[in-house]
């Protein structure tokens, strides 16, 4: 593949890194939240569910600036992360938070709908058994939900490595830090005559996404027959 | 009819303001269709039903010229503008901007914010300044680039970004943000904003292009902090 | 250890309060093997059961060559004994088995069954269990709470509950009387030969030792009274007793119960009979059983 | 008109076949009421069933009183009315029903059976019942084909493939003959006097008219026999006859078929019983056959 | 609600127009499509549910501009629609477009677990009854997944409000008529103190967009409920 440069392959590694480092940190949260949503009645429901979908009705630029004023060295959370080492602004790390919150939606959604599919007759049996709530899930629906979370988790990965408005409005386009693909396809699209080099990023994200939706159909049809019906 | 005009984004209050104008004084409308210079271009490559151009840069305008997408002889440099430093901190002191400026230290682990330098227009005349006077090395691993020089503009006026390389007219645009100095003119190519008619476009565009580089125009294009051509 | 007191105030979570639930369908978690399902309760029980202990309970349901199995490949009278045996397994206090058997149909039943009665000998755990069919709570069950539109209308020893004729809440097709018996031969012909109370019964071969015990139920449809013995008929059981009661139903049948050498035996015979034969209360009368009618669906090992 | 036919190519489409299929759960539209649900094959029929064919069915099932209710508020056997009739409203040329009574309880299956004898009997439409069932077997089928490991074993008449003592595809436990009785009197002690052939049989109260045929299935298991003529018996049923064939299973029974005024007659004892009384193939003998065993179940109107 | 000055009150009447129509434009193809990928298997599956969902993961510049190119007056698609009266091309009904295909992957998402949740049992006995396959959908599969097919109908509208990349760089940001909600907010960010404006614009495609989504799950409980169990 050596009709991509050395900058646009440092992109396409960055962007790779990006998106699994933003699925792996947001699918911890992202099961929660779509088994507190599933399985749970409480005040705030609705409120909660529209709150994990704002990332995917707000224009991603009003996100990238909310997350700048929240996270931006100078934002309460930001001055907080970088206090215990972690900081995220214009740093790869915030590529990741920025693409994880867009792609949260996605996978919360995928997840829940697999929990709603779980028999709760089996959570209760395994109940009887003596599992405590959190054995439960970690031992039923868990297992049960990993077609729906494999299946999550990859849409979220294709959502994160094609993020940009929040991306580069949040981290900016710092080679080698934040310059992820979509940034760097952005960056040939302004200057004339960038579109060659542009089709080419394109053309690799496209294929990275294509990979991952046929790997999650397989993958979440190979799980399901394993697991089977009872 | 209306005149359809489609201008750079950092040109949006100064034209709303003329073109109201021009409405009360002639009784044509104007739709103005506000983007990011590139993509206009692209769309009046496509087709789009533009009567006038302005663009943010000359290279966009070059290139729909090349296309023969516009009147010949009706292209002329509606304004100026120049490329500054500016600080989140209301209190820095102002600078010259030599060689010997040490910007290094001035940012303080910091970043300076910039549009994108290989693409956006004000990020390549800040890079292009930034090596003519020899600091571009220094600096180079400190720059943040935003996609646009008004994102650019909200990391310094944020606190995000502690000094940034904004227009001018970004820079006289919002109280957040501190004017530490102006970059040398012969330290980048001259930043002009050229506008053109449209193939196809009518006699009204022409009027507008005319209302343009008269009295009460430049004097609102000046008042938004542009550069009058040759002042 | 209460589990539940709303006025005290105790509300014991499900998982702890040690009840091995039977479900009607298995629920088995159909993304473990049999023998992970098996081992499922294990971890969380306060004395974890030892291999030997699993060892046996695979053993008594004769699942040992489903282990490595997944629920999926399993029929479901299969699926029903690796459920049972699960909740074994989990160490109860106590086995909830609410109609476990109400979704099989009557081969997967028969197959079943067995194991419950083996779980009730061999097992140290108390087993309620929750039925509508007459044979299943006769074999199994020891005691017998009987309700009716959520009443309690009878409680006590099984034999004496089932031989109650005014405890018919499964209705008079439904009533039959329990006796004990014990396994005095097997025979060539493949008849057993037991003695309930010096009373001989002739039973097509019960899977049972000689010298063994076992519980019958006699249908109360299945059986015919006589005045006198019955000479030259194919029915090889006929059982002596003299009426203890006569219980006439609303429509044109009756229920005689029997004091027999054997043990109470109820008769269902139409009102007409009851005339024509002066049946009443003290009168002495002979039951005839077809040798054939107690099916072994309807004998406990 | 061939439905499927690999060999010339023929292949209807499902909709094109007009086979109303009844299945075993019942499948309504879920979204739609009972009265949607039985109109729904209308829109597709050739010739629309006209509004009196829809109140005719809709009274010959009972479901009047359900036809603005969603299938979510029926009971089982109400679903399988509504099936049913959904089935014959789509004007099918035959009625396919694959075990349709399989999911349900006892007390479901009887409240379902008279309807679909009301249907063998009203519509015009030939119905092909599956079923495990011996009971439902006798009590609807005018011809049965018995199926065995997938071979047919027997086909004919209903009264002479289930009075064949060679076939019994549902194991010695189900078999039994049917014989056609004519209601004679309704007696005032819950009895109904029946006559098969110049034999009176006793019944518990028959929902048929007097003078009116209808058709009685008689369990082997429940007939005794006797070489002489019994006395003194509850049994009020006493059918005289000639042993026609004795078959001798592989366990302690036989199977025993007797021709008698009422018509074939089958009767399971045990080989020692055949033994003891002398049985022999053209011996006299008499069935025995309790009131109260032929259950209501087991009488179709 | 005089909060709102006229120019942003015109841009909300034209967001909602244009959302409004691209779902209803959208929706039988997305009914369509999630049937096709529900219930069939043919060569190209993972192909077609690639492309679907290509919008949810290209940056929306990209999907705007590849539009321009094939939906503009020289596009190959573009000119014909010219032709038959239907232009697109900088027109609110080429916003209408962009943001029916950002949407189109959650909509058939959706649309397609809930055709996945019909008992095909349902099917085959109406099938048995007389119905072809096209009454069979109409009649059985269409009415039983009305609950995912509204979720996903609202889902993409609140998608189509929010909807920014792809349309401006697609139909530019024309007032009136193609200067939609997130085109406003843009605009408005552009100018100096035009923050209070933007955030007003926000916060009304935030409400609308909270109210779509608690809306589409109470209307799918409710469907869910009157359609019941059989
Ligand atoms: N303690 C209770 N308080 C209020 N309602 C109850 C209570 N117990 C049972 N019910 C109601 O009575 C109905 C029947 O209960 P349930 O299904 O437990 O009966 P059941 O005896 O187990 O019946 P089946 O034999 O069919 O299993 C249910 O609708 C249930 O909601
Ligand atoms: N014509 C056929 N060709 C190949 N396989 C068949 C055919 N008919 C049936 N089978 C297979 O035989 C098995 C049993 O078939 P089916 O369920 O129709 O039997 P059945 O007699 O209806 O059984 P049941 O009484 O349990 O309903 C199924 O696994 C089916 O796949
Ligand atoms: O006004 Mo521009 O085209 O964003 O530099
Ligand atoms: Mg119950
Ligand atoms: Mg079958």
């Amino acid at each position: 593949m050596d009709w991509l440069g050395p900058a646009e392959w440092e992109a396409v590694r960055l962007s790779l890194r990006v998106a699994a480092v933003a699925v792996a940190a947001s699918l911890p949260p992202g099961i929660f939240v779509a088994y507190a949503l599933a399985r749970w009645r409480f005040p705030g429901h609705g409120l909660l569910n529209g709150l994990v979908h704002l990332p995917l009705i707000l224009p991603p630029v009003v996100t990238g600036y909310l997350l700048l004023l929240g996270f931006g060295p100078q934002g309460p959370v930001g001055g907080v992360l970088e206090a215990v080492g972690l900081p995220v602004a214009f740093r790869w790390t915030g590529a990741a938070l920025a693409a994880a919150i867009m792609a949260f939606p996605l996978m919360v959604r995928a997840i829940r709908l697999s929990i709603e599919a779980v028999d709760p007759g089996l959570e209760r049996a395994a109940a009887t058994l003596g599992a405590s709530r959190v054995w439960v899930f970690l031992t039923v629906t868990l297992p049960l939900t990993l077609p729906g979370i494999i299946a999550g988790a990859i849409l979220a990965f294709a959502k994160a490595m094609g993020e940009f408005g929040a991306t580069i409005t949040f981290v900016s386009n710092i080679p080698g830090e934040t310059r992820t693909v979509p940034s760097a396809i952005y960056a040939f699209l302004q200057v004339p005559g960038g579109e060659d080099a542009a089709v080419r990023l394109v053309l690799v994200s496209v294929g990275v996404a294509m990979a991952a939706l046929v790997l999650s159909e397989w993958l979440a049809r190979a799980v399901a027959r394993r697991v089977g019906s009872a | 009819e209306d005149v359809t005009v489609f201008a750079a984004a950092s040109m949006t209050e100064a034209l709303g303001e003329i073109a109201a104008r021009f409405t009360d004084e002639t009784g044509t409308g104007v739709v103005l269709s506000f983007a990011g210079s590139s993509a206009l271009a692209r769309q009046i490559a496509q087709g789009a039903p533009a009567d006038v151009f302005i663009s943010a840069n000359a290279d966009w305008m070059d290139v729909l010229q090349a296309d023969g997408r516009i009147v010949e002889g009706s292209r002329f440099d509606l304004t100026l503008n120049r490329i500054v430093l500016i600080a989140h901190d209301a209190a820095m002191a102002e600078v010259d901007i030599t060689p010997s400026l040490d910007l290094g230290a001035m940012l303080e682990g910091g970043r300076l914010a910039m549009a994108l330098t290989e693409a956006v227009p004000a990020g390549i005349y800040g890079r292009a300044a930034l090596d003519h006077l020899g600091l571009w090395d220094a600096v180079a691993g400190q720059v943040a680039e935003a996609d646009n020089v008004r994102a650019a503009l909200m990391l310094v006026a944020t606190g995000a970004a502690p000094l940034g390389i904004v227009y001018y007219s970004d820079a006289v645009s919002t109280p957040d943000v501190r004017m530490l100095g102006v970059f040398p003119e012969d330290s980048h190519p001259p930043i002009t904003y050229p506008a053109a008619r449209i193939v196809g476009s009518g006699d009204a565009a022409q009027s507008f292009l005319d209302y343009l580089q008269r009295s009460p125009a430049v004097d609102i294009i000046a008042e938004h902090g542009f550069w009058a051509p040759g002042g | 250890m209460p589990l539940f007191d709303r006025a005290a105030g105790v509300n014991l979570p499900v998982h702890h309060r040690r009840l091995g639930y039977v479900f009607q369908d298995a629920r088995l978690f159909p993304h473990l093997t049999v023998r992970q399902n098996l081992t499922f309760g294990r971890w969380f029980a306060p004395e974890r059961a030892p291999q030997a202990e699993i060892d046996r309970v695979v053993e008594m349901l004769g699942i040992g060559h489903l282990l490595s199995r997944r629920p999926g490949a399993l029929s479901g009278g299969e699926k029903s004994r690796v459920a049972l045996g699960r909740a074994l397994l989990s160490s109860p206090r106590l086995i909830l088995a609410d109609e476990p058997l109400a979704a099989l149909d009557e081969a997967r039943k028969a197959e079943i069954i067995p194991y419950f009665e083996r779980l009730r000998d061999e097992a140290r755990v108390p087993i309620l269990y929750v039925s509508h069919s007459p044979a299943e709570v006769a074999r199994l069950a020891t005691t017998v709470v009987a309700l009716d539109a959520g009443r309690v209308v009878a409680q006590g020893p099984a034999a004496e509950v089932l031989g109650d004729p005014e405890v018919m809440p499964l209705g008079p097709r439904g009533a039959g009387a329990v006796i004990g018996a014990r396994v005095a031969a097997h025979h060539e012909d493949g008849l057993s030969e037991l003695q309930a109370g010096g009373v001989p019964l002739f039973l097509p071969r019960v899977a049972a030792t000689v010298g063994t015990t076992v519980r019958l139920r006699i249908a109360a449809q299945d059986v015919l009274l006589s005045r006198t013995r019955p000479e030259g008929l194919s029915a090889l059981n006929i059982v002596p007793g003299r009426i203890d009661s006569i219980r006439r139903g609303a429509g044109p049948g009756a229920m005689v119960a029997l004091d027999t050498p054997a043990g109470r035996v109820l008769a269902r015979v139409t009102q007409r009979s009851v005339g024509a034969l002066g049946l009443s209360e003290g009168a002495e009368c002979f039951a005839i059983v077809k040798t054939v009618s107690i099916a072994p669906d309807d004998v406990s090992g």
